[in-house]
């Protein structure tokens, strides 16, 4: 389990303080949701949340404990397993003005509800003239790296990164977890809210009041001026530490955390590459069509003139993700494969 | 029933057919883009759930329901005339020629928009239905739907969270027998619907969606049934649509002959007209107005202008605007 | 039934019952990675399955089916820790631990694997029976579904098609009254699976899932109606899982003591075995045996290597390599 | 509708004829698929065909129209309209053995069966270790440019772009269409082929015989030397229009027409690009997240000091389909886009 603390703007540098005390004063990433969606169901009258498991239950990962007994099953609502419904539902809610929040116990079970998010949440806004909004937000759980097996551990944002009308949005840290949900929440735009399994027990200082990370922007997770790292989820606190390993050998890196996928922060993106003319592009998913795809490209393109060699792409094999952990070891990338990419691009 | 609005039914029915015959005409003749498929021998159906629909509550339509459609916008925004121009892709039309024929919305009126994933808005309508039960208001959410698309599995999901919540929703399956060109009674384990839908505990009707007075009662009570707040309604209207498929009729001659010749709707209720007494001209006056109202929505539709080029690249997010070329 | 068949019933239990508690102490121990989801107070249902498929059957197993996957590798294969080796991700794995517990599969004994995006293989079971049919061959296609799994829109779609094409799918919903947290007759319109499943003209029966004789009874006739071309057969068993969930136990006590003390499906077969004089030293001999088995299993799996690296690239095409790191 | 009759590997320049005439001679691309599954079901004695309206009625594109009579219903299946059903049959029967070919009637209406695909058809001979295949075709109609809307009208192959295990076919013309269809049956890989529907009447002189295009390659549909265009389905027509309009102003463009676009021939693409050094990418579906992407991000890195200049992507516009014609045109790539990259490419 990864412990980060990076907060939206700037990064402020983890003092070591022994493991015990900080699960005692700090907000794990869970939690950091959990807040989120309690706040937001203070604020928005309109706002329900539903899916399976959520009520009673809390949640498979814990992120709605306790929402049941506040505000009712009305407002906090269990489900069969029928996830197009649920979305349909979402949806249908949202036409009418309400603020549906769903869940979604897995990403890999967005396959059941791709219609329903593709053809009916992302179009409705436009195909219907803008007479209804869709402001729901669909969470779910995604990732690798627990041995949960080819069902259980996608990492799904390549499914929908060619699908104008959804907002993409993954967190890397509770902090940023927090203000995006919140931010998702009041957004009058679909959001699919990706949070990976691997970073739920993160912790950090998690502010207690009501605040927004605005959809639509990176942050300049960690400043450096020789190698760019775009990472998003997960990546970001695998590339914090390399970049620290790197800065250990004179080579100052700079660690670009994307928080909203689609539609993406360019210039942050882009004016990081242009600094520093060397990048890494980092992700979990497989290569090819993949979110590194669209940044290495869009990069490319942009800042041509600026790069000093070409992007460098760190991402999980082209495969499915096998249950056995030394398999799923060697398909998902971690640490050491973000330090030898950066490597690559140092040297140009 | 009484006569009156026996006749504001029939008017409605002709309503739905003068639009559907001079769409047609039009499409024939290169006005209209894309696909095209009319409700055209469903008008009593149609006519029977616009009649008891308010503007507050909500129907999905689907790819048969322009004559639907054109009824709310004219019954409840007086402007029946921008779905036609929306079939013309008319910047006029309900949503700027943006939805055209199979995504025609006005929630002004209750119309929520056909989703030509056939069916998907099964799971869609869920939701309206939930949010009125949530805010305690009285309100039918209504989804119209063909005997084929009870293929989906939507039609599972969506029947067993609108029994267990106990949804305030219509389901208006139009059963016109066959799903392009398969026969209802090949596609399902049942050519009867209904009995599809007995094990989810939700009251159902199979009727005569020919008969515009038998439609409209029964109609008239599932919504009854549904805004006293207790729970979901299946009707089950036997019909027959007249549109063949592409490569022309297909069905068997005595089954044309019937629903075409001996059980049109209009057909139907003017005999029942006439057994009331209304007079012949009466009827025919009734008839014409309504043709030349199509006939002047069809004039708008066409005067109309294209949608600004503008509008391609607007409402994709609110929070963002799109790159243009 | 007779006394031998119902003592070859009994080691299939107890041999489940091993095979899950060994699994569930390991688990804990940290020695089985990823999620565990245990067959355990389900024993009578899976062994009265196995029973009666043959390895040229096919069954998709549940996310709880370790014990019949065990079974079906144990008898067709003659190499049960296989199965335990793929649980503990190991080379010698039925799926060489790429699959594990969702995705063990060996079609050779008739295991056409667990798809854990839970009741996709109701559509996925359909294409099985359908070749079966084509090629006139008297398979089962057999789903095991839970009854939380009856929520997915495929239950009807597959239903459905089964229905209209007399395929020999057999249904086997595992009815354990709860999915996860959710109470089987608040997640469906009924409690009763098989209310839902009368509109498809499929016959279907409920049954008491923890009585081994009349599961394995009502299994066969399932099965033979199958085999003989007769089309679909739909079977309920009643049943209780032991497994609770995350936070603990949930389950009223009554409902928990019913279950585990006096309706475990072990203690009814014992108490039939007795009544037909079958000695307490027999069973427990047979007990004994079939626990050491699964130790034999277990450390087998333990034993076994992890899985070549470069099985992690193989065979994600057939017509293409992928590349490494 | 376009009218081609480029061959696989070497184009035939087309000589021009009486339209009257060409259509007598030479055969459509519908007509080519056609002949494709005839022929594949008298050699396959384990293939079947199934879908919605497919049997009697010969499909909505007419592309099955004549199987049924010739072969029967056991073997060409009307089904409900059940997606997700659809697929599962398939691959149940891939999984003994069969070889089924399954019809969707628009390729939008994937969303209802992407689970299956994605989670099923795609991983299985992964997750399993090789115990099963899924040699399955999915057909389907794509693509936009005759006022079909938002659920008519979409290209999809972003939406499996990046799934491991599963291959995307994507002719340009009859030749191909038939001998891409023909090599995707015999595969041993699940196979999601994909039919532009403005492509369906063009024309070209197809083979009468058993041939096979070679899955996952490319063809140079023109030899140039100035600017390279890398394009599929509909686009590679454009391309080849626009790139004769360029050859008067003295620019020698050539085609690459993909063909397969998962896992795509990089050897083709790349070879052209490090030729030319300038290149643009053409596809019809939206920008980000596109296969333009890929193909862009895959060039630049490999092709960094080869290139004179970014690549060019022409794509669809980041908005659903729209219904009204006028506005369909402002949202589609034209020749027009094409060529105005062509010349922007050919300055650098
Ligand atoms: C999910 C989906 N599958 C297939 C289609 C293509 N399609 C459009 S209409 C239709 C037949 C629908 O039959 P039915 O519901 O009976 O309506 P009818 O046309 O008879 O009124 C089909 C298959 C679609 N639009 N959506
Ligand atoms: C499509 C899908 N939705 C949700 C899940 C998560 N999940 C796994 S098991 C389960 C409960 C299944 O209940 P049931 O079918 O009754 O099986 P049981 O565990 O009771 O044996 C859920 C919701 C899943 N695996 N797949
Ligand atoms: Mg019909
Ligand atoms: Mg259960």
């Amino acid at each position: 389990m990864t412990d980060t603390d990076t907060v939206p703007a700037k990064p402020a540098r983890r003092e070591r303080k022994p493991r015990q005390s900080d699960k005692v004063r700090k907000t794990s990433f869970t939690q950091a949701l959990n807040n989120a969606l309690d706040l937001a169901m203070a604020k928005h009258d309109e706002m329900f949340v539903i899916g399976e498991d959520i009520a009673e239950m809390g949640g498979d990962f814990g992120v709605t404990k306790g929402l049941f007994n506040k505000y009712g099953g009305e407002r906090v609502r269990d489900t069969p397993l029928s996830e197009a419904a649920i979305i349909g539902t979402c949806a249908g809610a949202a036409m009418v003005g309400m603020r549906p929040v769903a869940e979604i116990m897995f990403a890999d079970f967005l396959g059941e509800c791709y219609d329903q998010i593709v053809n009916n949440v992302a179009k409705m806004h436009y195909m219907f003239d803008g007479q209804f909004t869709a402001p729901l937000v669909i969470r779910t759980a995604c990732g690798g790296g627990f041995g949960g097996g080819p069902h259980h551990s996608q990492s799904v944002e390549g499914w929908f990164l060619n699908v104008p009308g959804i907002v993409i949005v993954a967190p890397s840290n509770p902090v940023d977890a927090k203000g995006l949900l919140l931010a998702s929440i009041d957004s009058d735009d679909p959001v699919l809210f990706l949070e990976h399994k691997a970073l739920y027990r993160s912790r950090a200082e998690v502010p207690p009041d009501y605040y927004t990370t605005p959809l639509g922007t990176a942050a300049v997770a960690r400043e450096g001026s020789d190698v760019t790292v775009v990472a998003s989820m997960r990546m970001v606190p695998m590339a914090l530490a390399a970049a620290e390993k790197a800065s250990e050998q004179g080579v100052s890196v700079e660690v670009v955390d994307l928080r909203t996928i689609r539609p993406y922060d360019a210039d942050t993106v882009l004016s990081s590459a242009a600094k520093t003319g060397r990048v890494v592009v980092a992700n979990e998913a497989p290569k090819i069509g993949g979110l590194g795809s669209e940044l290495s490209a869009r990069i490319s393109e942009e800042c041509f003139s600026e790069l000093s060699g070409p992007v460098v792409r760190v991402d999980g094999l082209d495969t499915p993700i096998p249950f056995s952990v030394p398999l799923e070891e060697v398909v998902l990338p971690d640490e050491a494969a973000v330090s030898a990419a950066i490597a690559i691009a140092a040297q140009y | 029933m009484d006569t009156p609005t026996l006749i504001g039914l029939y008017r409605d029915m002709w309503l739905i057919r003068a639009f559907e015959q001079g769409l047609e005409r039009e499409f024939e003749k290169g006005n209209v883009p894309g696909m095209l498929h009319t409700g055209l021998g469903q008008e009593a159906t149609q006519a029977a759930l616009a009649h008891h629909l308010k503007a507050s509550d909500t129907f999905f339509p689907d790819h048969r329901c322009h004559g639907i459609n054109a009824l709310a916008q004219h019954r409840y925004g007086g402007d029946g005339e921008r779905i036609m121009a929306e079939l013309f892709g008319k910047a006029t039309g309900v949503c700027s020629g943006k939805g055209g024929s199979l995504h025609s919305a006005d929630p002004n009126v209750g119309n929520f928009g056909d989703n030509a994933v056939e069916g998907s808005y099964m799971a869609t309508v869920l939701g309206v239905a939930l949010a009125a039960k949530i805010r305690s208001q009285p309100n039918v959410a209504c989804a119209i739907i063909g005997d084929g698309t009870v293929g989906r599995g939507e039609f599972h999901e969506s029947l067993n969270m609108a029994a267990i919540w106990d949804l305030p929703v219509l389901y208006a399956c139009v059963n016109n027998g066959y799903a392009i060109s398969m026969p209802v009674g090949e596609g399902h384990a049942s050519a009867d619907i209904v009995d599809m839908v007995k094990g989810y505990g939700i009251p159902t009707r199979q009727l005569d969606g020919n008969h515009v007075i038998e439609a409209a009662e029964e109609v008239g009570e599932a919504v009854e049934h549904i805004r006293s707040g207790k729970g979901p309604y299946f009707l089950e209207f036997k019909t027959w649509r007249w549109q063949g498929i592409f490569a022309g009729e297909f069905r068997p001659e005595a089954e044309v002959k019937y629903w075409r010749e001996d059980h049109d709707p209009i057909m139907l209720a003017t005999e029942a007209l006439a057994e009331r007494g209304v007079s012949q001209s009466e009827l025919y006056t009734v008839e014409q107005e309504v043709k030349e109202l199509i006939e002047e929505w069809i004039s708008f539709a066409m005067e109309s202008p294209s949608p600004d080029p503008a509008k391609a690249t607007a409402d994709v997010y609110v929070g963002w605007e799109v790159a243009t070329r």
